[in-house]
């Protein structure tokens, strides 16, 4: 599926090279993620209920205004023509490099995207102005209740209760799902899957039970949520929703690829100084072709990953002509496969060090492992790829128009 | 044959000695029987009886007999329901208990290896420094004699069972101005004494599976030392041999070992099966089944001969095999792969539950780098068995305080 | 499917120790190989149009008497009680470690094996008395007209001519085809796969055309064979021949891992050699980590090759408690990686001098890439195994009785 | 954009310059149109016009203008079906040209250039030797001065083109006595000479693509001198740079380069398709791509200017990735692959003979050796762009005939 703003306009940059706007959104990215980030105040989040920091959440959409940078103008946000990917994806990288307490990827890339693609810009706006001013957290619920992404069938019903719609039905694996004020669920109805917005308030007097769940990466939230007659309100056109989760899956898919090269580029900058101070036999241990190699192969990966994801960036921008489906995938795959490994790979530089509580690494190495279960993760990236590369009798991988 | 661990060992002990320690091993079991008793009273009668090490001497656990009659002797007492006394006391068992026969006193082996044999102390090691990683022999834990003691000072980690420990196997510097290796004592130390204190140290898992103990003005008589001063590293190495060889030992059954959580996830999630996962387990379980043949075959060529570096290669493949293992566990299991039985340290599983694959993976990361790390272990590997020429060393001959650390 | 004689008497060595009279035999094999073949007679026999020494294979047969080590009393061999496994692998390591030019392949363990299990000793015993005493050479022709082992459709069709059984098809990759004095076709008939004696000097105009294939591995030989019409003898019985030709592949598997154990166990010697010698930067390279710990990966794989090679020897004697075929994919598989692997290997660390015609690791590259390709290599070995152990429902891969 | 090699470079010339480059470019296709004129008359109205190295001098095959411009230069001369000069003479366009241009003296420029550029003289490197492999520093050829002469002895090999080479790129020892980076000298070396003499190095795919060299009294005036006695390596530097940079370069159109081949061997042989195969298939497609990319926003991000040490990540990535390519087609091939379109030289396929995927397999054993190993690049990647400390030296400071070598 190409990106429905692909080709309608000329782009006048070059991919890969950023613009003085995109300088200067990183820029401040990466500002406020130093100030407001370190490992103590990461560490601080793993056990607090909500899981994400408020006061951060809210000077990143209230003070710096860069939460609706990816969304349409029609929605509340500032992307023009389809644009602002490239600095979604900055943003991600930056948030990412220090496993930012945000919650970027359920409430602007999931839930925010598939609000603008709803086909119903109103009621998008006026979900999304919380989001946008960082006040509000919201979730998009297009998983099933064994936490697969299946917006084609979650398992939640829709129906016509006496006072309007209501849902059945169990999600699983809900991102931000527990910390989210409105949960936009997949549901489906006679008209095939809907979008149905769910007030967390609801009482579970009114059949929402939500458990968060205890997840290996602390880091990132997921929540089980159990609908019983539940009431919600339909959101958008029928016929619009599978496009909608679906070009929020991809915009889901960039946080996730540009965050996985924010933290494997943080890994390796770990690795590296580690390798460069710490003395074995009298020698730093990045004088060793054992360590210094594999540090070498971890370069590789990052800037492997950092390629695919910006060309994923600049293709949902319509800056390219590669298809958006392809572009988006590859970056799941490429960065998918690097981030667990250069994670792994810090481990092993640092030695036992590397393996205990009290060193940052296992943060990231567990972020890397719960990403890949999201979203359908890098393997069933890897499997559209495959069927359009290599199934197709046809078409050939040559890039098409 | 797959079964040999099954099998009676090789005859190299005089029929005589062998059918004596059988015939006290039926005794033991018949006088006391281990599924009956309380432990204790087994584990005694087998010391009095010379079963518990049956090449030690007589009155310390011993019979002086050959080596190889242990395997016979374990199979009549855990073939009754006996324990198997290496995981009751790992570090007592496999590496103080030779260690001290070999370099302790007679009134020290006395004192040690019966109240170690019963578990009613328990060992630990404190080998490993903050400061050390793959390069012990640097390490810099100071050893000062005063008097008829000795005074300890410094920072040991990646203790297993320190809290719950009675006595140390120490390693400690007793001469700085030697080059690294001259300069190192081995001891016994007192767990039980003001100067010394246990931390937990808390892993990736959740749990706090090692300590940290910190030495600060900790006294050991000098009785309590093995071995000569200065002589610690070659007392070492006979130690971290058993344990290098322990890790690396693996299973004589197919099917068997970490692999077996994978293959047991197979088989029970037909539902999670695709063509790719199932030629990932394949190749696994291949690897893991050359591993074990060539484990079963060190073993027959060697016969009751003591493992020497080859003990590297089952180290080096096990611990890159289990990663993959769970790797793999995780990739099968996908979105349930997100999900943790918790990170308290009282959340870890109890022997009875099912595999906790998350805990194991995540456990696994440590295979590469406990017990000398992979690379390490591709130096031994290159150096002693294939005879490649060691790097260029910087701290060769220098003396320890000058060799820059950090 | 077990070997029919497993189980049936007990056997009292031990697996991996050998006896004294299987030291012997490696002894005999090892100087025979030492003193017959160096690096100049392989060459030699590149371009022969034999392609292998007829000198040596006289020697192995008549003054050594080693091929009929692992073929039964009852044809001709000394094999007691289904054993000589390991003679056999001994025997075919030593050869493989010099890529001695002998058919052991293709005349003893693939046409040898299958004649001692046709059903017929009279027949068998009177086609490898040549091949016992080393003055002639007998192929096996199971596979179809593209190479794939096939003997369960050849393409060779049997039928009655007027002067007794003729053949019509064409079979390829016919291991030792063009040097064989008679070869066994495995023939489609009414009563399923039949055996089939061809003798070589038969007439083109007898329909018979032997071409020998230009070959990847130069040092070991592979022809396709046309029949028209091609006159033939039918050997053994209709029920015996596809159990026949699946033991001629169990001791031509073994055969082939053997020989990869001894081709791998040279290279890993001399890399190691070269290692020790070549210097860079005025150092031993194999003082660098990077050189270093590949060859400590080489060796890791030597060594699984050979407890692989040798478990499936062991179980072919009925010596463990194994299944054939497991022990036998088993090595297939562990050697068909390793061998490649440690030949890759052995080229890099020789560097520029390893890639040309005059160092002789290309001649053992082409012999591990060439080996995969024949009897299903370890492509099918792979699936068999996963077949055993992954697909039954109840089966555990715990080895059975 | 997938297609930036397609569109007009950056704009970082006056208007003025390009303008006129591009004018001049229009009227060579239109005077001598490349598909209708013999290739020899094209290349020196090119040469004539500036347009061979616009950056060069005038008179010299160039302009004196921008390297930026040449990619629109470009453009036009091979979009009216003009050759790529580079595959002509590679190590003439690619490494002599602007070595020469650096350091040769003005007599030696226009000597050389012209007939450089328009094929009539053919380049070939000497730089490797037998016995030095990465360590191109140590290399032993010895040239000493004679007169207003220099007498070269030694061997090199691994040299394309030298049967067919009028000129050699040279680098040999001019004093032992220094450590071995500065006793080097760079030459241009005459190959129509008696001390030369050239024997074809058959590699394992049975052709000869390279050559070895033997120098027996060879003799080099000291106008043929390029740079100061001593700073050979300084020199060479440079050219290696441009080569390795050459070598990683990579393709900006998806599923082209090495890929392609096992792309179209998927798609007209659906016979071979298994699901293992073609997820090992994918994961090479999207390897290419990532590194196709990587290249690409490596190229964007440099804008003009010359690649530094970032170029050896394309060489290390591209090099495995064509074996295991070219390994996967094999495999795919299954029985196929045990044959072989013949060892003799003369076996090789021609250009338009669909490719000869098992000699490429062959060949692709040297993409991670030749042009720097991959063990050097990892090492050029650590210490260049990640600042890892070199490794512990012991040729340092040494005069280059005290260093052990072999």
């Amino acid at each position: 599926m190409a990106d429905p703003t692909a080709g309608t306009t000329s782009y006048d940059g070059t991919e890969f090279v950023l613009t003085d706007e995109q300088e200067a959104v990183r820029d401040l990215a990466r500002t406020f993620a130093d100030r407001t980030f370190d490992e103590s105040s990461v560490r601080g989040l793993l056990d607090d209920p909500r899981g994400f920091d408020p006061a951060a959440w809210r000077a990143l959409g209230r003070d710096l205004g860069v939460l609706g940078l990816a969304l349409p103008t029609t929605v509340g946000g500032d992307a023009e023509d389809g644009r602002g990917h490239v600095e979604l994806a900055l943003l991600a990288e930056e948030l990412g490099r220090v496993l930012a307490g945000v919650p970027l990827l359920g409430s602007v890339a999931l839930a925010g995207t598939a609000l603008a693609r709803c086909g119903d810009d109103a009621a998008a706006a006026e979900l999304l102005a919380g989001v946008l001013a960082g006040e509000q957290v919201l979730a998009l619920a297009a998983t099933d209740a064994a936490g697969r992404w299946a917006p084609e069938d979650t398992g939640v019903s829709l129906r016509e209760g006496s006072d309007g719609a209501v849902l059945d039905g169990t999600v699983s694996h809900v991102v931000d799902g527990a910390a989210a004020d409105t949960v936009l669920v997949v549901a489906q109805s006679g008209d095939g899957p809907r979008l149905v917005a769910v007030a967390a308030g609801t009482s579970p007097a009114d059949g929402l039970v939500v458990e968060p769940l205890t997840t290996l990466d602390q880091t990132r939230r997921l929540a089980r949520l159990t609908f019983s007659g539940t009431p919600g309100r339909v959101v958008g056109d029928a016929g619009s929703t599978l496009d909608a989760v679906a070009a929020a899956r991809d915009a889901g898919a960039l946080v996730l690829a540009a965050g996985a090269v924010g933290a494997s580029a943080h890994l390796l900058a770990t690795s590296v100084e580690y390798a460069r101070t710490r003395l074995q036999f009298g020698r730093a241990i990045g004088s060793y072709q054992g360590v210094k190699h594999r540090c070498a192969d971890m370069h590789v990966r990052v800037e492997e990953s950092r390629s695919a994801a910006y060309h994923a960036a600049w293709t949902l921008d319509g800056a390219t002509d590669d298809d958006v489906r392809t572009a988006v995938d590859l970056a799941t795959v490429v960065t998918g496969e690097a981030f667990p490994q250069v994670a792994k790979d810090t481990v092993q530089v640092h030695g036992g060090i590397g393996f205990t509580w009290e060193h940052a690494t296992h943060l990231y190495y567990k972020r890397a492992v719960g990403d890949a279960a999201l979203l359908g993760g890098p393997a069933a990236a890897s499997e559209r790829l495959a069927a359009s590369w290599l199934d197709a009798t046809v078409a050939s991988p040559a890039v098409g128009a | 044959m797959t079964s040999t661990l099954d099998q009676a060992p090789a005859p190299t002990t005089p029929d005589g000695a062998r059918a004596r320690a059988l015939a006290a091993a039926r005794e033991v079991v018949a006088g006391h029987p281990p599924t009956e008793v309380p432990q204790r009273e087994f584990l005694e009668a087998c010391f009095d009886a010379g079963l518990a090490w049956v090449q030690f001497p007589e009155g310390l656990g011993g019979l002086g007999a050959d080596q190889g009659v242990q395997a016979a002797v374990d199979a009549v007492l855990q073939g009754a329901g006996g324990p198997i006394p290496f995981w009751l006391n790992p570090m007592g068992y496999g590496m103080a208990a030779p260690t001290v026969v070999a370099h302790g006193s007679r009134a020290l082996q006395e004192r040690l290896l019966k109240p170690l044999y019963c578990c009613d102390e328990i060992w630990c090691q404190l080998f490993s420094e903050p400061g050390v990683g793959s390069d012990l022999a640097g390490l810099a834990t100071r050893a000062v004699p005063e008097g008829n003691e000795w005074v300890v000072d410094g920072q040991k980690v990646w203790t297993s069972s320190a809290h719950k420990a009675r006595w140390a196997l120490l390693l400690a510097r007793t001469d700085p101005d030697q080059p690294k290796h001259r300069g190192l004592t081995y001891f016994v130390l007192d767990m039980h004494q003001p100067g010394v204190e246990v931390r937990p140290l808390r892993q990736m898992t959740g749990e706090a599976e090692f300590n940290e103990v910190h030495l600060t003005g900790a006294r050991i008589p000098d009785s309590h030392r093995l071995g000569e001063v200065g002589e610690g590293w070659r007392v070492a190495m006979t130690t971290l041999m058993n344990e290098r060889n322990a890790i690396g030992g693996g299973s004589s059954v197919r099917g068997s070992g970490t692999i077996a959580d994978a293959l047991r996830l197979w088989r029970e999630r037909p539902d999670l099966h695709t063509p790719v996962l199932r030629e990932r387990l394949l190749r696994l379980a291949v690897r893991a089944d050359a591993a074990r043949l060539t484990g079963d075959r060190y073993r027959a060529e060697q016969g009751g001969r003591p493992a020497g570096p080859e003990g590297s290669v089952g180290k080096l493949t096990g611990a890159e095999l289990n990663q993959e293992v769970y790797e793999l566990c995780l990739d099968l299991l996908g979105p349930e792969a997100a999900l943790y039985s918790g990170y308290d340290p009282t959340d870890a599983p109890s022997a009875g539950d099912p595999p906790d694959l998350a805990r194991r993976f995540l456990r696994s990361r440590a295979n590469t780098i406990e017990g000398g790390t992979s690379e390490v272990l591709r130096n031994v590997v290159a150096e002693r068995l294939l005879g490649l020429p060691g790097d260029v060393r910087v701290d060769t001959g220098r003396p320890w305080k000058e060799v820059p650390r950090g």
